[in-house]
């Protein structure tokens, strides 16, 4: 299946509370818990990016504007 | 890949990394009054009242000018600023010790007066800056720092709600009570802080957006979980939805 | 211990770092010596860092906050940096080497290098990383008998937290291993 | 301009208007009640902003919103109104956000009474509102001296980005004497405050904060350096005082407001009796005139401090003297109005003591 | 009985109980905040009052009432909600109702920080309420000395019918030492308070009224004499110090609470090094201690006065000092705390600004 | 002539003179608490508090134990002296700028923690005492010392109703807004200040009964044509009624 | 007609505010503009007597207390 | 009028006292004159008297509380028995003889009754009693020519108080007739 968007991830502002994984409509997202990132925590990734939809519930649930929301142009 | 970004930290905010706990709705609640600032041009025109509380630093996140009020007096210095500065927007971000408790006389007697301020209003059933203190909107039995054998009714009343009390003020002209546990309702949250907003520019008076919000920290649980206890336990005391809507006209609800 | 011993404990929220102070000075006022514990004062309180200071002594304890210490327990790289030039002259640092790696340090002191996250996880709980250090500290330091902290387990670890009393026994001894 | 006879809280308000108040906001309280009654009045028809808040606290917190936005703004009110400000005065002196504030002293402590007192010296001069600040004080003696100064006070306030306190009472507020409200006194345009927080970033190019907070003990340290060398700067250059027969005076009274009034009338009567009496008014009573006691000539011996109080202002007479002078004091209290003559007969039982 | 570690605030809070306190109301705010908490769960316990207001004023209103109607009461807070509790404080004085109160401070002006700090000295001995009153006000050292002093306290603010504040700092708020809670101090059981407003005037056989209110100045003046009296009688009675190191002193430091503990420090330092410094720690910062000052011996040259604020205590040793001894002074505010080390150079750098 | 007599002052009442103006309805308002206090036995077991406000002297005129509060204070220290003498009936007697302005954050708060307290509220629409200034209850369009043009919405807001305020408070348990303009609504204004005390004496939480009053003397009117301004202009925005009672069992309405 | 009761007026209280006159159901209240009490006031006097009927209304409306109302017992 | 003229005016509430301090004090600055108004300050504002202090002087005021009057205008009973002994030896007393009756008078000072409630009733006001005795004052005293009271008049009776700027002149020259 082919993404319909993709989401970037400034992991360095990344607080890793874990709020957004749980707005994923398809699952995609999880705490990186192999790092620390320069706050100390470990931050968001994403394990499947084929599977984004663009949907943009991660980034509205971050509380710290740690995710961009790209939709791709067909 | 051609992309279109249909989502990104707006102008609304500074760069300052927030000062709040991991998975904190201030966060949300901040966010949303960032884009609603930015996207209504109102970020070179607008003037904020911060509050004491966890968000006490939000001078250094909303991006226009700001004041630092003493706790509970917010509402008063939005009332200074408004009176001298009419054709700016004036609002005040307030948390629930601030407003419901120490500020209530403040916050009663702007809507008494009808001043044309909009205030955010975080309500996150207890005081998270200091510690974790009860709140007069802690919920019965909710366990605090200053209730350690949870809220009880004979000693401290039960929870006030600060939505449903301002409607009973005929200056009030919009109350709503919103929440960010999901996307659809933070969706939800923003229209309402537009709404406030609009007000305020048409010169009708007093709005007052309430929002339901976590404590991780002082309520002991995660994030997440902290969203479910707001649905939970505190929607059903404190009901979503408008509770005064004196705007006249074609209002939209 | 000479007559008085000044600790600097230093890292981050959620490393029990105020715990292990107050685990001293709780052994110091049992053996009734005079002792002062304070958590650290500065802007970052909300913050990722935490620290304290404890004095134990033989005799009346004046300026309670530790500015030269005797020993730093660095529990991270950040700590580390910010307290070891204030250590004195012959002074002692114990450093959880799992999070601090390739640190040149001072000449002047002497220095403990204890991979405590490792031991902890080798023992089953990260959370213990800070008794395995307190062992540490004790081997190192001789200000305490292991079992003066025991002592102190006994009082801290009651009602439904007296199931952590034996690991965390265990990580002390560990700790103490390691330094001997 | 010709002398118009006026109640001294009306005069008072029109002097703020005079001096360039754009904005009141104050809670009644007696005895300075016709002052906001005036401004609820004649703020409305100079298109000025007139709020009477929900109560002092309130009140205080206005001004420090209009203040921060960058208006000239009053407020007044009366001792225990005065009391519950204290927290405003304290971060309107920490954010550096100027204003002007009138107490019409009453009798206290507490309710006390509603005649006119002193006893609130402390109250204006250190504050009791917390940490390291001070506003300048002014305590005029007449309604005209009242007026140049209240004028005078908004202009200060925004030279120095400070609170002004004017320490008046009962009875500058109740009486009535002509005055002239066009006297030239040091009133300037409002400058223009680079600093507020007006709601216009972008215009500006950057945001500005009105804030008092300062987690980082060293920030806020400096903060404090910095607000010192501002305070060190006002006791240089505001340091205020008239000296009455002092050339010549054995005794010199130290009194400040209504009480000097009645002092002086105490010295024309005794000095018809030959005694050599003088006085040091102090007319800024922060920063306390410490310059009025450097060149005393030797025929001073004894500073007699009076007050309508039972005895505030004397310490910061005890602090400037030094052990230089013999110490005495009269006061009355609780909104007594002494009469020259208890000074006078205060003066020959000191002689009477000497002897 | 053995000594038991406890964090500050805690062993405030149950020293409050063991002296007596039967109700507590008080507003949450740092770094006082473990005092309130503590007593939440243990007051209950106990069979007393604990409620958190909703607010500073309300909070030191309850303790009117509650004080007024007999009980032993306590309130706590940090600078800026002391500010807040101005006028009650001005009223409990006036009306004569005891109580203690509790000031952890803070850094300041305004919101400040949260840091440790001196400066509200002023706030605390000069009151920042309306009106000549005073209230005792005490300055501990450290946790035991904190602890002995807030059980008297309540005994001391029952026999003199007044507020007593006991002025504490961030530090012994935060910090853990083990203290003694038994060890004796002046603790007495509350006496009868046949002046209470307890609902029981049958009982009594006539009413009792709490009040601060005097209509006629005569009567208002009468009730500040002998309020006077009773302030008086306080200065005979409290100035509480210590005399450390004066004996052969030249330099002797003027310092109380957390200051002068970690001046002793400095004075090891400077002792070692062969340089004669002492120190007066005035215990009681309300009456100050002026019979320290009596009889220093010969050798005392100059006063240095250490405070963790820009000068506010300075005062209080200008009034005693008059010109005797050379004044200096040394201090850090903003919530920095000192280290010993820079008192230590101030005193060298006198040494040589002296040679 | 044998004779039986039906009224005569009460024990309620000290003998001092009552210090208002003449045809002043406080006046009325504390024979009618003297009586309740009188009928009820509690004289001698009441402790009452004054506020400021033109009963600023009630502490002369009720009877028994009084305290006399700082401006807008009275429910906080009323709460401070129930809490330690909980067996004792408690009052305060309060105007509306005490109440009202000031004070309004007190208010809520005691009702909000349900302190089993009574309230005697005298709403006059002015502040008396100062000379009469603008309260939060003057009505649109009323002239005082400080809305010489009459209050103005735009300016002022609108009249504050503190009894249906109150009644969204959950802790408030009695609440009522009677009137004594005439001799019937006397006998009711009674009637309400009876239920209040007993709703104290069940601990059954807070009860507060509003009294429309006059003020003759601010109002610039005679004492009997102030009883018709009050009919004719305060009634109809500030109706009379029963605004919450949550006594539950047997209520009488 | 005979008078069902009678009112006792305390004249030295009365503060002349004729607010009680206004309630008589029979209309027989009225200041005493002849004098003047010792509080410097016009005080209340009674016309006719013998209509009262003791309703006691007039003492009700009474803000300072200054009539007693008595019945005549039959 | 020597170089100062002090006043006290007493009376009860509603006889106008204030205002004859005002007007008195009005002249006086439209002259150039200092002068100082106080209401008095007692116990008693709630009560029914009313007192005020006035100062005219050619030189500049000093105490504003008038302690030893020159002048006494005691309009009613009490007022008179308040102040009478504060007036100077050789001061001036004016008595409203309408309500003061038998009143025996200190010796050294100068008395004069005036009846001034029963010729405001004559003039057909009771509220003018003020004004004839003003006029009394000046005629007595010559601080004030009429025409300077009269223009005082025209400053205060403004709007539609101006229908009483008649009757009050009337009553002026009036009380000036009785003490001429
Ligand atoms: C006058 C005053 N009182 C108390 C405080 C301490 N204080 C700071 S924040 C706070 C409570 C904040 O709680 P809330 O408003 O609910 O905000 P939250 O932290 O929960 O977002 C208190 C009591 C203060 N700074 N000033
Ligand atoms: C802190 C404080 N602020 C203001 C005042 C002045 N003051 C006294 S009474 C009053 C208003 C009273 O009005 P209200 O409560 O309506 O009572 P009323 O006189 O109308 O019966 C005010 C503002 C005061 N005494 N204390
Ligand atoms: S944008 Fe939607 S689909 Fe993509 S990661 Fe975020 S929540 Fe998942
Ligand atoms: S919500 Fe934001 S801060 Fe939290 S884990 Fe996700 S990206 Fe990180
Ligand atoms: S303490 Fe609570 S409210 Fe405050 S930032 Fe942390 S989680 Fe948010
Ligand atoms: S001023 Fe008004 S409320 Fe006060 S006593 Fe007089 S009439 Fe009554
Ligand atoms: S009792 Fe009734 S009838 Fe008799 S005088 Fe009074 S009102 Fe009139
Ligand atoms: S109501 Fe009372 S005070 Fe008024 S006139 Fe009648 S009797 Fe006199
Ligand atoms: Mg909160
Ligand atoms: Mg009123």
């Amino acid at each position: 299946m082919a993404a319909k968007g993709r989401i970037i991830i400034e992991q360095d502002k990344c607080k890793g509370c874990d709020l957004c994984t749980h707005y994923c409509p398809v699952n995609i997202l999880e705490l990186d818990t192999s790092t620390t990132n320069a706050l100390g925590y470990t931050p968001l990734k994403v394990t499947d990016p084929d599977k984004c939809i663009a949907c943009s519930f991660c980034a509205m649930m971050c509380p710290d504007g740690v995710i961009t929301v790209e939709r791709f142009n067909k | 890949m051609d992309t279109t970004t249909v989502y990104k930290p707006g102008k609304g905010l500074t760069d300052r990394k927030l000062s709040y706990c991991p998975g904190c709705t201030h966060g949300i609640i901040h966010k949303l009054v960032g884009e609603v600032l930015e996207e209504k041009n109102l970020i070179d025109n607008a003037i904020g009242v911060a509050s004491v509380g966890c968000s006490v630093m939000s001078y250094e996140f909303f991006n226009c000018d700001m004041h630092q009020a003493a706790h509970g007096r917010a509402p008063a210095v939005a009332t200074g600023a408004k009176r001298v500065r009419e054709d700016k927007t004036v609002f005040t971000y307030q948390g629930d010790g601030d407003l419901a408790s120490i500020g209530l006389a403040e916050i009663v007697h702007a809507a008494h007066r009808g001043e044309n301020i909009t205030v955010i209003f975080v309500n996150n059933a207890i005081y998270g800056m200091t510690g974790g203190q009860m709140a007069p909107t802690t919920l019965i039995g909710q366990k605090t720092t200053t209730s350690p054998f949870g809220r009880e009714k004979a000693q401290a009343g039960e929870p006030l709600r600060i939505s449903e009390l301002l409607a009973t003020v005929p200056g009030a002209t919009y109350l709503e009570r919103v929440s960010v546990h999901d996307p659809k309702h933070v969706k939800k949250a923003k229209k309402a802080i537009e709404k406030a907003f609009e007000v305020q520019e048409k010169k009708q008076g007093f709005s007052l957006i309430e929002f339901i919000s976590t404590c991780p920290v002082q309520w002991g649980i995660q994030p997440y979980e902290a969203t479910r206890w707001a649905v939970d336990n505190m929607i059903p005391y404190f009901p979503l939805g408008v509770f005064k809507d004196a705007r006249g006209g074609e209002t939209d609800e | 211990m000479n007559d008085s011993e000044r600790l600097v404990i230093a890292g981050f929220g959620g490393q029990g770092v105020m715990l292990m102070g107050q685990i001293l000075a709780q052994a110091a006022t049992n053996e009734n010596l005079e002792t002062v514990w304070i958590p650290s004062y500065g802007p970052e309180s909300r913050g990722g860092t935490a620290n304290c200071f404890v004095t134990i002594s033989k005799t009346e304890i004046n300026a309670p906050v530790v500015t030269q210490s005797d020993t730093l327990i660095a529990m991270n790289q950040p700590s580390l940096e910010k307290f070891e030039s204030k250590v004195k002259t012959g002074g002692r640092v114990l450093v959880n080497a799992s999070l601090v790696k390739d640190h040149t340090f001072r000449e002047d002191i002497e220095v403990f290098n204890i991979p405590v996250n490792d031991i902890a996880l080798e023992l089953g709980n990260l959370k213990v990383a800070n008794m395995i250090m307190l062992g540490a500290y004790i081997g190192a330091s001789k200000v305490f008998k292991p079992e003066a902290l025991e002592t102190v387990f006994k009082q801290k670890f009651t009602g439904n937290k007296a199931k952590l009393l034996d690991l965390n026994k265990q990580a002390l001894l560990r700790g103490m291993k390691e330094v001997s | 301009m010709a002398k118009v006879l006026m109640k001294g809280n009306e005069a008072m308000a029109l002097a703020a208007i005079k001096g360039g108040c754009d904005a009141f906001f104050g809670y009644p309280i007696t005895p300075q009640n016709e002052l906001p009654e005036y401004l609820s009045k004649h703020m409305k028809e100079n298109g000025r902003v007139f709020v009477q808040a929900e109560s002092e606290v309130a009140a205080i917190n206005m001004v420090y919103g209009a203040g921060g936005s960058g208006a000239r703004v009053l407020t007044s009110s009366s001792s225990p109104g005065i009391a519950l400000k204290q927290e405003g005065i304290s971060y309107l002196a920490g954010s550096e956000v100027p204003c002007v504030i009138i107490n019409v002293m009453r009798g206290g402590p507490g309710l006390g009474g509603i005649q006119p007192a002193q006893s609130d010296y402390m109250q204006i001069t250190r504050g009791g509102g917390n940490g390291d600040y001070h506003t300048l004080a002014f305590a005029p003696e007449n309604l005209q001296e009242t007026v140049d100064i209240i004028k005078e006070s908004f202009t200060l306030a925004d030279e120095y980005r400070n609170p002004v306190m004017i320490a008046a009472d009962g009875l500058l507020g109740q009486m009535m004497e002509p005055v002239d409200l066009e006297r030239s006194s040091n009133v300037k345009e409002a400058p223009l405050k680079p600093w507020a927080a007006t709601g216009e970033s972008g215009k500006r190019g950057h945001r500005n904060k009105i804030v008092s907070l300062f987690l980082d003990p060293n920030d806020l340290e400096d903060h404090n350096l910095k607000l010192q060398k501002k305070y060190n700067r006002m006791i240089d250059e505001q340091q205020r005082f008239e000296m009455i027969h002092t050339e010549d005076a054995e005794i010199v009274f130290v009194a400040y407001g209504s009480m000097a009034r009645i002092a002086r009338s105490a010295i024309e009567t005794l000095r018809e009796k030959g005694i050599k009496v003088g006085m040091i008014r102090p007319i800024s009573i922060w920063p306390f005139p410490e310059k009025a006691f450097e060149n005393l000539p030797k025929s001073v011996h004894t500073l007699l401090t009076l007050e309508m109080s039972l005895g505030q202002m004397i310490e910061d007479v005890k602090i400037v003297n030094q052990g230089r002078y013999k110490l005495d004091f009269f006061g009355r209290t609780g909104g007594v109005v002494p009469e020259p003559e208890e000074i006078v007969e205060k003066v020959l039982a000191m002689k009477e003591g000497a002897n």
